[in-house]
């Protein structure tokens, strides 16, 4: 990752039913940085990351990634960034291999299919349909999906939830090596994350 | 211009505009309504043909004009709600549906009460009653659309976007109905071709014409403000409007 | 006067399209006049409420 | 860097869908199904008489396959919506209007196409003479197409609502007017030997300005449903 990354959102806010979420938030965010998002439930969390990811709207605010406006990039933002939210984006009726050629065919590949679910655990997987794997499995292919593609920014809502304490460790193992290639990991979690302090940076929502 | 546009747009500022100019806009409704009924009742001659029954035309073409001239207004300002995020033309886009909605229905009625006396049949499907009943099912899937979406924002681009849409596919509509109706009507004159118009029955035509356009700011100018207040509610501009309830 | 009314025969067809069509405007200015009252004074008590 | 060409992400969208779908082929059936029980309805309702039947056949196939492809159109982005791969396939650099068009493609192959293998057959009911019936194929084959590509704006709009189904349908069908009585007229004209090009002409166009214009406002409106 040649070109330094850098995240930025400037007075960011967000009103659902009437009801203002969030507002005036700033924050930055350079590569080689994890950001955790804190806050009790209902605090806006998973509005803020939807905004971050362009799925949705903000009400007020501006993004940037390395310096442009993201609302300009579309679709060169898109190429670095993924997302994986609460849905794993995942088709119950394909197999875990199909699954993951479609997402690598609609970005760059980067880790080949075998070796990505190998590092997840889930090797040998390949031709089992998505709707016979647990919730933990789905999670893990979930993570699989992020490291054979190549995405400089990822965006995970809860990525340890149906996860046992083995899996979160190695999980967080992949956004430790990500991060130190260079890359940037925004997410929200419940408990605390074992990711050595330097490299994380928290901002915290109120209710 | 934006400037005007972007002062206009302030919810307040908005609000005790409409509020000054809503009397003024009824006593014009009301002095161009008289005049044009009275023209259009009693000064404008009996169609030679038609006899007193013409008389309709002075509401059921100023209302079938009204149906798609706000369909037009509808997709325009939902256009550019959609793509400056002006919350104010939101509103107008979707407080003109049910206007619009209400005068195609009041074309269909009349034209149909119009049709019964020149033809014995309450309907006839003729190419302009044909796209005024489609343009009718248009409105009614933009007001059913509104409905069924909770977030007064989304609905509205959603709204915007389905507008955008019809707009696009009404000369469609209407050159097809047309071609229709002319291959399975033979090739008289459309049976709704406007009476020969006589001068004294035309003022009178376009008279009501525009006072149905006058109406139609009044209805319009009344429902903003209600969606207004319906978004504004936790804002403290209207805390001196509640004063005065 | 009843000449007036009788409208050639089409008596029926004439007053009843021009009845419609002021019903339906009149219905189309009052609803929403009469909403906006009630809007107001909803809104007025619920202020209320969360003062107290 | 092997980013993957936009042609390519098209094919890939368009083979996952058919695969999804051959997944669950017996589903494919209902559409048919619903169309040949439509179309068997009429005779049982207007009578046997052959030819009144004949008469009304291009109208009475021409709305059994309109209502048909109504019924599929839901599934186009119901389960992408519902499992998250909707918003997966939005967070891409292709533009989302390119992928909507691929799904359509996808959704007229299983549901529209379907509907022309099985029209000969129910032609014969009416007992239209075959010439005929090849006008017939053809409006189909120009029509269904725009019908799944009008279609796809109203399923974007109501994809995020629970009770979309009847709602579908009322957005919909005033916009499915001209293909309509363009395609009845031609098989009509054609039953009585009238030239039929013009109509051919404007179902044509018609099809051309579907494709050209209706994946922007299909793509705003999922992005839409999904902010």
């Amino acid at each position: 990752m040649n070109t330094p990354l850098f995240f930025e959102a400037r007075q960011l806010a967000c009103i659902r039913d009437d009801r203002v979420l969030f507002s005036g938030l700033d924050f930055e965010v350079n590569g080689g940085q994890v950001l955790l998002i804190e806050g009790p439930n209902g605090s806006g969390k998973t509005s803020l990351l939807r905004i971050l990811t362009g799925l949705r709207n903000p009400d007020d605010g501006e993004l940037f990634w390395c310096g442009s406006a993201v609302s300009e990039l579309e679709a060169a933002f898109y190429q670095d960034v993924a997302y994986v939210g609460h849905m794993n984006g995942m088709k119950d009726d394909l197999s875990v291999e199909e699954n993951l050629k479609f997402a690598q065919a609609l970005a760059i590949a980067a880790l080949g299919i075998d070796d990505s679910l190998r590092k997840v655990g889930l090797d040998g997987y390949q031709t089992t349909s998505i709707r016979f794997l647990s919730a933990g499995q789905r999670r893990r292919l979930a993570l699989a999906r992020l490291l054979c593609t190549r995405k400089h920014l990822w965006i995970l809502d809860e990525p340890f939830t149906s996860l046992d304490k083995a899996s979160i460790k190695m999980f967080e193992n992949y956004i430790e090596d990500h991060v130190a290639e260079g890359g940037i990991v925004i997410m929200t979690s419940h408990h605390d994350t074992g990711l050595p302090s330097k490299i994380v940076k928290k901002i915290e929502l109120q209710s | 211009m934006m400037k005007f546009l972007h002062k206009f747009s302030s919810p307040p500022y908005f609000y005790s505009i409409s509020g000054r100019m809503l009397p003024w806009l009824t006593a014009l409704f009301l002095v161009l309504l008289a005049y044009g009924l009275y023209g259009g009742l009693v000064t404008a001659p009996a169609d030679y043909q038609q006899g007193d029954s013409f008389r309709i035309i002075y509401v059921h073409v100023p209302a079938a004009w009204m149906s798609m001239f706000i369909y037009m207004v509808m997709a325009v300002s939902g256009g550019i709600g959609l793509i400056w995020r002006i919350k104010l033309a939101e509103i107008v886009s979707i407080s003109s549906a049910p206007i619009g909605a209400s005068f195609t229905l009041l074309a269909l009625v009349t034209g149909s009460l119009w049709g019964k006396p020149m033809w014995g049949t309450w309907w006839v499907w003729d190419a302009r009653l044909t796209s005024e009943l489609i343009l009718f099912f248009l409105y009614l899937g933009v007001i059913g659309l509104y409905n069924a979406i909770e977030d007064n924002r989304t609905a509205s681009r959603a709204v915007a976007i389905l507008a955008l849409v019809g707009v696009v596919n009404i000369p469609i509509i209407h050159y097809s109905v047309e071609w229709w109706s002319s291959l399975h009507q033979g090739p008289t004159v459309t049976k709704f071709a406007k009476p020969s118009i006589h001068i004294d029955m035309l003022i009178p035509l376009l008279v009501m014409a525009v006072a149905f356009k006058i109406y139609y700011a009044i209805a319009l100018l009344l429902r903003c403000r209600n969606e207004l207040v319906q978004r504004e509610q936790g804002s403290r501009w209207l805390d001196e409007v509640l004063e005065k309830v | 006067m009843s000449e007036f009314l009788h409208m050639g025969g089409y008596a029926l067809y004439v007053w009843s399209s021009y009845g419609i069509a002021f019903l339906i405007m009149l219905f189309g200015i009052f609803k929403p006049l009469i909403l906006h009252k009630q809007q107001l004074r909803e809104l007025k008590l619920k202020r209320q409420r969360e003062k107290r | 860097m092997t980013s993957h060409s936009l042609f390519s992400a098209f094919l890939s969208v368009v083979r996952r869908d058919l695969l999804l779908a051959y997944r669950h082929r017996s589903e494919l059936v209902n559409p048919l199904a619903f169309f040949v029980m439509v179309v068997s309805m009429f005779p049982l309702a207007v009578g046997a008489d052959v030819e009144l039947l004949r008469r009304i056949a291009p109208g009475v196939i021409w709305v059994a396959a309109l209502l048909a492809s109504l019924l599929s159109m839901d599934a186009i982005f119901r389960s992408d919506f519902e499992d998250g791969s909707l918003e997966l396939m939005v967070m891409t650099p292709h533009p989302l209007s390119v992928l909507v068009l691929a799904k359509v493609v996808a959704h007229w192959l299983l549901s529209g196409m379907p509907l022309l293998l099985i029209t000969p057959l129910l032609a014969l009911m009416f007992d239209i003479d075959v010439d005929v019936i090849w006008v017939l194929l053809l409006t189909l084959l120009l029509g269904t197409p725009v019908l799944s590509l009008i279609g796809a704006i109203a399923v974007a709009l109501t994809v995020g609502l629970r009770k979309g189904g009847v709602l579908l349908a009322i957005l919909v069908l005033p916009l499915y007017v001209p293909v309509l009585i363009f395609a009845s007229a031609a098989v009509d004209s054609a039953a009585s030997g009238l030239p039929i090009s013009g109509q051919l002409y404007m179902m044509s166009a018609i099809l051309f300005l579907a494709i050209t214009l209706t994946p922007w406002p299909t793509a705003a409106a999922l992005k839409m449903s999904l902010g």
